[in-house]
C-alpha cells in the first residue's frame, strides 16, 4: 500500500512512540504488580482508597490527570524539583515525561489484570512449595509469579496499547514537542487540525493498529507457549 | 521421641485436638473422615497455626505458643506428600520432581533423582505437565517430589491411596527402607488396616 | 547556514494557527535560521505548562484571556506582548446547502436551523464560541438558539459537524472556513458585533534562546504577516 | 466540606454522567462477555484481528474513536442512517451517543477481564455438570458464568470507572451539550479552559472520584460474598 | 448386555484401547497406573471422544464412529464419580448435592436427597463450601452427587479411595442396593481386590 511509505518525520513519531510505550510499561510493571499483590493479599483499612487512588487515572479525564502531573512534577511542582534538584531529572516538556504520564494511565489497567490472576492462584501450591523448602520470596518467585502470568500478559498487552493511545495527559504535561513528545497520538491530533488532514490521521491511525497487532500477537505466542492446553478432553 | 504433639484448633464447628508421642519408625493416625488427620499433618508441616500448642520432631520444637516459637514450613524440612497431590500445574514433572531436590542443602539429599524415578516408574513422565497425568501417576511424582526434598520427616497422607497392589507394595518396601535405613521419622495417614499392620510402629487414633 | 550556536527558541501556540506558523517557521528556516521548535495544544493548556515552569521562549495564545493569566503571574517579559494577528467570524453551511442568511440584528438563524443544532466553539471554554456568543447576542439572536447549540471543543469540531451535515451551521473563524472544502461561508459576521478577535504573542521571562526575540519580530514583520493572511487570518 | 455543597447544575451533570456510565456498563456487557467467550474458547484464523478490533478504542487516541464514531452514527453515516430509519434511534449530540461512546472505550477493558477469568476456569467442572444433566446452556450459566464472576465484577468496574472518566471520544462524537452530553469529564474540561477555573476542576474531579469509590466498594463488597476464603490456613 | 464397549484412543504416545461386554450388575475395569481406566469411564461419559469406536449401554447406543453418533453428555445420563471428586467450588454442599437431582426428570429419581445425605453421613456439611471439606467428605458428597442425578447408569472411579473402613463398608452395601434393587449398571474402578471380590459380576482387564 502507498498509504504506508513512510516518511522520516513518520518513522521519527514511530521511533519515540515506541520508546515512550516500551519504557512506560516497563517502569510501571513493577509498581503495577506490588500494588495487585497488596490490594489482592493484604487486608487492611483503607484498603479501597489505595484501589481508588489506583483507579484515578481510569476516572478523571486524562487532562486532569496531565494537570496534577504539571502541579506535582512541573519545574515549580515539589516532586519536580526534587527530581531536578537531587537526580538531575526533568520530565517536563520531555519523552521521559510522555512515559511517566502513559505508565500513570495504564497503571489502574495493569493492576486490575495482574490482581485478577493473583487472586486466582492456588494458594495451597505456595503452601506446597514452602513445605519443598522454598522461602517466601523464592515461592513467590517460582510459583506465584509464573501462575500470575496470563495477568501479566494482559496487563501488559493493556498497558501498552494504552500507551500507544494515550493523548490527553500527555499533551497537558509535556506538551507537543516534535520529537521530543510528539506521539502518535498527538502526531493524529496535529493532523485532525489541518483541514485535509485526514490522510494523514488515516495513515497514523493505521500505524497505531499495527503496533498494537504486534503487541497482542506477540503475548498471544507467548501465552501459547506458556499455556499447555487439555489435548484430547472434548469438555 | 521422634514426635511430640500437642495442639489443638477449632475449624469451624470442630474441635481438632491431638497429644501423642511416638518413637522412631512409622506413627499412623487413624481416624474417620473428617475427624482431623489432615489437620495435623498440615499443623506439624507449617501450613496450619494450631491454636495452642508444641509439636516436636526429633528433639527440634517447630511450634510452641507459650514459647512464641512458629518455625516457617522451609525451616521445618519435612517432606509432605498431600492427600491430593498438590503438583505444580506450570511445571513439567522433571521441574515438580526436582524442585526440592535443588532446594536442599547436599548433605540432607539422601535419595537420588535418578533412583527415585526408576523406582516409581516415572521415567516416560518427565516431559509432561502435571494436568495430563493419571491419577496414580500424579500421586507417584508427588511422592517423588516429597522424598527428593531431602527431608528431615516424612507426612505422608494417604500415599498409597490411588494405586495398583504392585506399585503399592514398591512404595511400601521404599517407606520401609527409609524408616529402617535412613530412620526418618514418618507420620502417615491410612484408613487401610492391611497398610498399617505392616508399616505402623505405632497406630495414634485421631477423633 | 545556521549558527551552529544559535539555540532553537521553543514556541507554545495555539492549535488553530498549526499550518500558518509551520509556513512561517519553514519561511525563517529559509533566511538561514535554526528551525524553531513549534508546540501546539489549546491555549488553556499551554497557559498552565507555563505556569508550571516550563522552559519555552514565544507564548502565542488564541485569546487575550489565557495571555492576561499569564501576565497576572509575572511569567512574561515586559514589552514583547503584541497583538499578533486577527480574525473574523463566519457562518458556514455544508457545501450542498442552498441556504441564504445575511447576519444582522434578529437574523432568522433559528427558522433557518429548523430542527437542526448550530455547531460552534464551546462559549464555555473556546474563545471562538466566546466570541460568536457575544455575536449573536448583540445581533439579539442568542435567546432563540441558545438550546440549539453543538458546542464544540474545538474549532475544527465545528467545522466537521458542519462538512458531514450533522450540523445545518456553524459559526468559526474564517481561517478556518477557508480551508475547508467541506463548507462554504454563508456570511461574514460585522465587526462591531463582537469584541475584537486578536491573537496576542509574548516572549516568557526565563526564555533562554537568543533566536527568540528575532523571530517574534519576524512574525509580526510584513513578511510574517503576509503568510498569517495567506491561511485567511485577518491583520489585528 | 463547603466546596461539597453542589449547586443544581452540578447535580444534574452528575446524574447525567451516572445515566451515561451505566447505560453503557450495562449495554457493553453482554457482548463484551460474547467476545471475551470467543476469544478464549474459539480458535480461528483471525482471532488477532478480532482481538485488535476489539483494542482498537485503547489503541486509537479518543478523539479518532469519536471521530469514526461520527462518520459512522452521525445522521449521515451509513451507521446512523439505519438506526434513525428503522428504529427512529439518533445517537449524535444525544446522551445515548455519549453512552455509545463510553461503551466503546470501556469494551476492551472489560472483555480483557472477563476473558481473563473465564480462561482460568476448569472446564473440567463443565464436564461434570455436563454429566449430571445440564445442557450446554445451563453449564455455562451456573458453572461457567459463576465462576467467571471475578472477571466480570473487574469488568464492571474497570468498564464504570472508564465511562465515568471517558472525555475525547465523547466531546468529538456528541460535542459538549449542557444537559444532553455534558458529563462530569467535559464538564472539567470547560472548568480547566476557563483561567481561574480550578476550584470548579477540583470540585468536579472529587466528584468523579466518589463515584468510583462507590463503585469500588460495591465491588468488594459483591466480590467478598461471592468469595468464601479458605479459612485458617495460613500458607 | 448393560455395557457394549468397543474403543480405542491414542493419548500421547500410548494407544488406550478397550473391547468388552458386561451383562447385568457392576463390572469392575482393573489395571495399573495409568492403564487408561479414567479414560474409558471419560469416554463412555461422553467426555473424551474416542477415535473410533461404540460404546452402546443397556441398549442404547451413546457413540459409534461408523454411524455417526455422538451423543452429548447430559443425554447420556450416567452417574460419574470422578476419581478427583470436582465438586462445583463456588457452591455448597447442598447446591452440588442436588444440582444433578434438580434436572432430572422425576420418574429417574430413584433416590430422595434426605436418604441420600443420611446415609453418606454429610448432614452436618449442608452449608460448607467443598473447598472447606476433607478428603474423605469431599469424596461422599461427590457420591451423593453423582447418585442423586438419577443416572440410568453409574459410573465410579475409585469412588472409597479415601474413606475410612467403616464408611467404606456402608457405601458398598449402597452400591450393592443400586446394582440389585434398582438393577443399574456399573462401571467400576478400583485398585482394591477385596472391594472388586465382594461387589463385581466382570472384572476386565485394562491395559
Ligand atoms: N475452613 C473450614 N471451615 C470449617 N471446617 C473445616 C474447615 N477446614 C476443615 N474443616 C473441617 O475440619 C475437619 C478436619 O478436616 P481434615 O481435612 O483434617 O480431616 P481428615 O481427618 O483429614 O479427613 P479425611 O480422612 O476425610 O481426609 C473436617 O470435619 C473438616 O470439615
Ligand atoms: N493429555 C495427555 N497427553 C498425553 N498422555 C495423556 C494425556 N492424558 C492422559 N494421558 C495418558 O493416558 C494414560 C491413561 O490415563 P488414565 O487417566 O486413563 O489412566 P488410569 O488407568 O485412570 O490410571 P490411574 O489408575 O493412575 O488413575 C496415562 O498414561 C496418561 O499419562
Ligand atoms: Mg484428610
Ligand atoms: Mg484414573
Amino acid at each position: 500500500m502507498d498509504v504506508l511509505a513512510l516518511s522520516d518525520a513518520e518513522w521519527a513519531i514511530i521511533g519515540l512512540s515506541l520508546k515512550v510505550s516500551l519504557v512506560a510499561v516497563a517502569a510501571v510493571l513493577p509498581p503495577a504488580m506490588l500494588l495487585a499483590w497488596v490490594l489482592a493479599r493484604c487486608d487492611f483499612r483503607g484498603k479501597i482508597l489505595l484501589d481508588a487512588l489506583v483507579s484515578l487515572p481510569l476516572v478523571l479525564p486524562p487532562v486532569v490527570t496531565g494537570w496534577l502531573l504539571l502541579l506535582a512534577f512541573g519545574a515549580n511542582g515539589p516532586l519536580g524539583r526534587l527530581l531536578a534538584e537531587y537526580l538531575g531529572i526533568t520530565l517536563i516538556f520531555r519523552w521521559t515525561g510522555a512515559a511517566l504520564a502513559a505508565a500513570i494511565m495504564a497503571l489502574p489497567l495493569m493492576v486490575r489484570a495482574i490482581r485478577l490472576s493473583l487472586e486466582a492462584v492456588d494458594r495451597r501450591l505456595e503452601g506446597a512449595a514452602r513445605s519443598l523448602g522454598a522461602g517466601p520470596w523464592r515461592s513467590f518467585a517460582s510459583i506465584t509469579l509464573p501462575l500470575t502470568m496470563p495477568g501479566i500478559l494482559a496487563a501488559l498487552v493493556l498497558g501498552f496499547a494504552r500507551s500507544i493511545g494515550e493523548f490527553g495527559a500527555t499533551i497537558t504535561f509535556v506538551s507537543n514537542i516534535p520529537g521530543e513528545t510528539r506521539t502518535l497520538p498527538l502526531a493524529i491530533y496535529n493532523a485532525l487540525q489541518v483541514p485535509g488532514g485526514e490522510a494523514a490521521v488515516t495513515r497514523l491511525a493505521i500505524i497505531s493498529v499495527l503496533l498494537s497487532v504486534a503487541a497482542l500477537t506477540v503475548s498471544e505466542v507467548l501465552a501459547r507457549r506458556a499455556g499447555g492446553g487439555r489435548a484430547g478432553h472434548v469438555l | 521421641m521422634s514426635f511430640e504433639v500437642d495442639v489443638s484448633l477449632r475449624r469451624g464447628a470442630r474441635e481438632i485436638a491431638a497429644r501423642f508421642s511416638a518413637g522412631e519408625g512409622l506413627t499412623a493416625l487413624f481416624g474417620p473422615s473428617g475427624a482431623g488427620k489432615t489437620s495435623l499433618l498440615d499443623m506439624v508441616a507449617g501450613l496450619l497455626r494450631p491454636d495452642r500448642g508444641r509439636i516436636c520432631v526429633s528433639g527440634t520444637v517447630l511450634f510452641d505458643s507459650a514459647a512464641r516459637i512458629d518455625l516457617p514450613p522451609e525451616q521445618r524440612a519435612c517432606g509432605y506428600v498431600f492427600q491430593d497431590g498438590r503438583l505444580f500445574p506450570h511445571r513439567r514433572v522433571r521441574d515438580n520432581l526436582l524442585y526440592g531436590w535443588k532446594l536442599a542443602p547436599a548433605e540432607r539429599r539422601w535419595l537420588e533423582p535418578d533412583a527415585a524415578i526408576a523406582f516409581l516408574g516415572i521415567g516416560h513422565l518427565l516431559e509432561r505437565m502435571p494436568r495430563s497425568l493419571s491419577g496414580g501417576e500424579a500421586q507417584r511424582v508427588a511422592i517423588g517430589r516429597a522424598l527428593l526434598s531431602g527431608p528431615r520427616f516424612l507426612l505422608m497422607d494417604e500415599p498409597l491411596a490411588s494405586l495398583d497392589a504392585a506399585r503399592r507394595d514398591e512404595i511400601m518396601r521404599l517407606i520401609e527402607r527409609m524408616r529402617d535405613e535412613f530412620g526418618i521419622p514418618i507420620l502417615y495417614v491410612s484408613h487401610d488396616r492391611a497398610e498399617l499392620d505392616r508399616l505402623a510402629a505405632a497406630v495414634i487414633p485421631v477423633g | 547556514k545556521a549558527a551552529p550556536q544559535e539555540r532553537a527558541p521553543t514556541v507554545l501556540a495555539a492549535a488553530s494557527l498549526q499550518e500558518a506558523m509551520q509556513a512561517a517557521a519553514d519561511r525563517w528556516v529559509g533566511k538561514g535560521h535554526v528551525r524553531p521548535v513549534l508546540s501546539f495544544a489549546g491555549s488553556a493548556t499551554l497557559a498552565r505548562q507555563i505556569e508550571s515552569g516550563a522552559p519555552a521562549d514565544l507564548l502565542i495564545s488564541a485569546d487575550e484571556a489565557w495571555m492576561d493569566h499569564v501576565a497576572a503571574r509575572g511569567l512574561l517579559r515586559a514589552g514583547t506582548r503584541a497583538p499578533l494577528l486577527g480574525n473574523r467570524l463566519v457562518l458556514i453551511a455544508p457545501v450542498k446547502s442552498t441556504v441564504r442568511l445575511s447576519v444582522g440584528t434578529g437574523f432568522g438563524l433559528a427558522r433557518a436551523l429548523g430542527t437542526g443544532r448550530l455547531a460552534m466553539g464551546d462559549p464555555d471554554s473556546v474563545p471562538a464560541g466566546r466570541y460568536a456568543r457575544q455575536a449573536l447576542e448583540r445581533l439579539q439572536v442568542w435567546k432563540s438558539v441558545a438550546g440549539r447549540i453543538a458546542p464544540a471543543e474545538n474549532v475544527r469540531l465545528a467545522l466537521l459537524f458542519v462538512s458531514r451535515g450533522e450540523a445545518p451551521l456553524g459559526i468559526v473563524y474564517a481561517s478556518d472556513a477557508k480551508a475547508d472544502q467541506g463548507v462554504r461561508v454563508v456570511d461574514f459576521f460585522p465587526e462591531n458585533s463582537h469584541r475584537r478577535i486578536t491573537y496576542p504573542i509574548a516572549r516568557l521571562k526565563n526564555s533562554k534562546s537568543a533566536a527568540a526575540e528575532p523571530f517574534r519580530q519576524f512574525l509580526l514583520s510584513k513578511e510574517g504577516q503576509a503568510i498569517f493572511r495567506a491561511y485567511g487570518f485577518g491583520p489585528v
